[in-house]
């Protein structure tokens, strides 16, 4: 363990005051939130990969909104309306920005991650998917794509194949290469697994989608949150991710479409707002984004993302990125030291911020409801990946995910408690 | 939760295993934790439990529930097991269950329940339990 | 205009200390949000069909859902995941309290209104409906009704009529008896129209299309923040409103739908929390309403939304209600007494709360600009009704909606700001 | 907005009305208003605007910026025509234009400028000319 650095490039005893909730102590009655008199014992929060915390400025511009200029966006003339609207249409350049995209027209604000797969997957797949055509995905994919473009396969009669995962946690890309043939119209893979922490080869996929006349969807929901990307660079065609796990409010996610692609695909949710004209027997439709933003948008959820996004970039992606890495490394010697402790994936200094493992005789619930006796909040399960999990051959697994705020002391804390769920279940 | 009871039922379950000569024979699931109880049961003339035994694996809190409720239910009446409820179960586990755990303590009652539901035929497509969320 | 009543159920002073935005004052730059130097006249609030301003309990509540126990749902083991799970969860039961629902299984949380409408309209439109069969609205329906029945027809090749609304604003009775048919799979309606303020009458069109073995779905964004709604006693198969036009925030609405029928209806967004189980070949959905509710929901947005309906049960819907009706038919009389103002829809003292109204010789986007100059802030254009515009013989049309924190004194400023319009205009 | 002079250019517009001679004739319109116009080009042999009308109805900023702008344009070449940006016509307004009224001011520049274009082969398939949001 003393391989990896002791020192991080963040000050996180600064940055963690600006996360009021990082103060709070639990152990007691679940029933009413908030801390109660039996709760006792300091929190150690490291189920990050689930949904990150929220910082105070986060909070602050929401409430800014709610108590200075909430009204509703786009048609509005009236003064609230039009500084709601500027806010609003500005938080899609803003995420453009984050993430290299050309302009707000390749940004769509979506309810999370899933509801951007599955907006691609009905308002493209459903229309032009079938019998003969194939969506190839990765045996590590979350069920956000895995079962959304499965059951849009089975519904137009498309195929679908799953890049295979290695013993040692990467995709087989001999099968990639495979796999992604002439019959196939969507490449659709995440970025970082959720699960086995794998950064995936985004640049050599999205390549072999396009080579074959594929699409190629990335989903992000794990790496936006810990490293600088860029949509252009890697070149997808659709890109996704929530804001919940990157310090901003749950509500709201991200579908970044090249503007060429969305420009052509129909709108997928009809409503006000992403209509140009109406009359009784048919509709034409708004430019981009709007286009895709049917109903009064999460609003108050655009502008916590927004300052969510200048609260990272405040901190520095690269940074993030080289203290979650070292976190997390750290996480994966400490956890391989035990006999009895299985980690999943590749090994510790190649991977996004999070740690899956089991240990050997006990269930995952079981470890993380010890750990949360202790206080540290892990998450168990099979992490919306459970095809994946039976190829690992566990029903479940328990999972340690880090984020800016975490320290070196916090995964002692974690590796203590699962040395006494050894000794318990010993 | 993780007393030295519940550790104990847990690493050397009581009743555990299979009946062959079993009046009825029930499954369930608890899908969030993937744990899985079979529940057989031998009746006497006056429909009381004269033998019980499960199978199955899972987290240390379902399999150590039904251990421990297993070795209550032999000499009851399925009237009698009809009217357990979930505070019984957690009372003779004796420790405090999370909320999100509890799925786990109740589904071998809930197994052995439907299991005498079945026989008796009021639960008729059933075919197995799930405990849901 | 001595004909309405002069006080108020409501003490409105006290109740406006709660809404922080109520006290803004409004007139100079829009592009930076919030109250500038240049702000100098006090804000006149009365675009609240549009969207209701949020009282502190609201912003607290989520301040404190980020504060001290925002977790991820569902599957979490950890004390702060139980604490989120339990308030996500009970969320859906208080909802089902407010609207007459069975139980939670009843409530799917969705983005909007808007998507409620297309949930069922994709989940169950795209799949039962076909050439032959009818979907009947009203001229009335927003287009969040409109145009997802309308284009879903078009896909499956059912057909759509609409209901005739009268002169006077009032659906044509005769025609919705024909028009609801032995053809008709679906009838969807407002329960208050936000263009006209009509009060439709639901117990007959629910009848109606029972009679014809049609569903019947429920619009209610315009009536649940202004009066106590029973869905059982409406006997309505669904039904769907917005977080925030009744105190609540953005990023959430409601679909409640009769238990027996969502058991039937195969889930729309696919994705993690909404499976039982999955293998790389095919999944199996959770129980209601959770089969719904895909990915990560609106956690926030929901214990925003209690503390919203906790506060306007505060207040007393009945009590809400009897003051939106007073305020209204105050500015229906005085605003009918300009011979040169058009009020559109039903009569002053039977309506929602809301008056839509065009003055003559005067763009509705003026009249809106010239209130606004005023601090007057009321909607202009189509309303997102744009085919009902069309039979008004109007382009478009102002709008002034009141909640429970408006006042006479504010009905008179609207009223002398349309003035001042005709006489800029004269 | 509504200063003395917009409000007389909305009442009393000038040129307004069509051109039976037009070299080019161009229409457009801003969706969210509901505001349309048409203008009418006649050039001289230097492709300078020798006459032009405008003609279509909407709301006071659209029209009163029509017939400001129309009377600007007079003389001018199609150049000088591109040249022009939202700036011109909002300082030829003389009121600060709120943000979303912008696209009525700039609906009969645009529509100008299309038709300009269309008429020098630069836009080719563009049929009426939209103003977005
Ligand atoms: C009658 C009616 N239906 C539906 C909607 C759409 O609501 P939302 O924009 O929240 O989806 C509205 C609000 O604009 C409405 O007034
Ligand atoms: C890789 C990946 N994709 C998709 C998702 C789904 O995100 P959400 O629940 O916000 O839709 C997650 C998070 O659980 C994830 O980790």
């Amino acid at each position: 363990m003393a391989t990896h650095e002791q020192t991080s490039p963040l000050d996180v005893a600064v940055l963690r005051e600006e996360f009021p909730v990082l103060g709070r102590h639990v152990g007691g009655d679940v029933t009413a939130p908030g801390e109660g008199a039996d709760d006792d014992q300091p929190l150690v929060y490291l189920d990050n990969a689930a949904t990150s915390q929220t910082p105070r400025a986060v909070v602050e511009a929401m409430t800014d909104y709610y108590y200075s200029y909430n009204a509703n966006v786009h048609r509005g003339i009236h003064h609230l309306s039009q500084e709601a609207s500027v806010a609003y249409e500005e938080a899609h350049d803003r995420v453009a920005e984050f993430i290299g995209a050309d302009g707000r027209e390749e940004i769509v604000f979506t309810k999370n991650t899933t509801e951007a797969e599955n907006l691609i997957a009905y308002a493209w797949g459903l229309e032009e998917l079938g019998p003969g055509d194939k969506v190839v995905m990765t045996q590590m994919e979350h069920h956000a794509s895995l079962v959304t473009w499965q059951q849009i396969a089975k519904r137009t009669g498309a195929d679908v194949e799953y890049i295979r995962v290695t013993e040692d946690g990467h995709l087989d890309m001999d099968h990639a290469r495979e796999a992604i043939d002439e019959n196939t119209q969507m490449v659709s893979f995440v970025h970082i697994s959720n699960a086995l922490g794998t950064v995936n080869p985004v640049e050599e996929l999205v390549d072999q989608a396009h080579e074959v006349g594929a699409y190629a969807f990335v989903d992000g929901a794990q790496s936006v949150p810990n490293r600088s990307v860029d949509v252009g660079a890697m070149d997808a065609d659709f890109f996704s991710f929530s804001g919940h796990k990157l310090c901003g409010p749950t509500g709201i996610g991200v579908l970044y479409g090249k503007a060429e692609i969305l420009e052509e695909i129909q709108p997928y949710l009809y409503g006000g707002d992403m209509i140009r004209s109406v009359t009784y027997e048919d509709s034409t439709w708004e430019e981009l984004p709007w286009k895709f933003e049917a109903g009064t948008p999460p609003i108050a959820e655009a502008v916590g993302l927004t300052a969510a996004l200048d609260f990272l970039d405040d901190v520095g992606m690269e940074r993030i990125q080289a203290h979650e890495e070292a976190l997390t490394a750290y996480a994966y010697d400490r956890l391989t030291e035990f006999d009895d402790v299985t980690v999943y994936g590749p090994p510790g200094d190649n991977r996004g911020g999070l740690v899956g493992f089991n240990l050997e005789g006990v269930h995952a619930h079981d470890l993380s409801s010890i750990c949360n006796d202790h206080a540290v909040a892990i998450r168990a399960g099979d992490h919306c990946t459970q095809p994946l999990h039976d190829t690992l051959g566990a029903a479940a697994s328990a999972r340690a995910s880090f984020y800016l705020y975490n320290t070196r002391d916090e995964v002692d804390a974690l590796v203590e408690a699962v040395d006494n769920a050894r000794q318990l279940f010993a | 939760m993780y007393r030295q009871q519940i550790l104990d039922h847990y690493r050397n379950p009581r009743n555990y295993g299979e009946l062959s000569d079993a009046t009825f024979s029930h499954t369930g699931e608890n899908p969030s934790c993937g744990d899985e109880i079979t529940v057989d049961v031998v009746l006497n003339e006056n429909e009381a439990i004269e033998r019980i035994a499960f199978s199955g694996d899972g987290c240390a809190i379902s399999q150590a529930a039904a251990s421990m409720l297993t070795s209550e239910l032999t000499g009851m009446t399925l009237n009698e097991l009809q009217e357990l409820d979930r505070d019984d179960v957690l009372d003779l586990l004796g420790v405090e269950v999370t909320p999100m755990r509890i799925k786990c303590a109740v589904l071998a009652e809930k197994v052995a329940q439907d299991g005498a539901k079945i026989y008796h035929g009021e639960l008729d497509e059933l075919e197995q339990t799930t405990i849901e969320g």
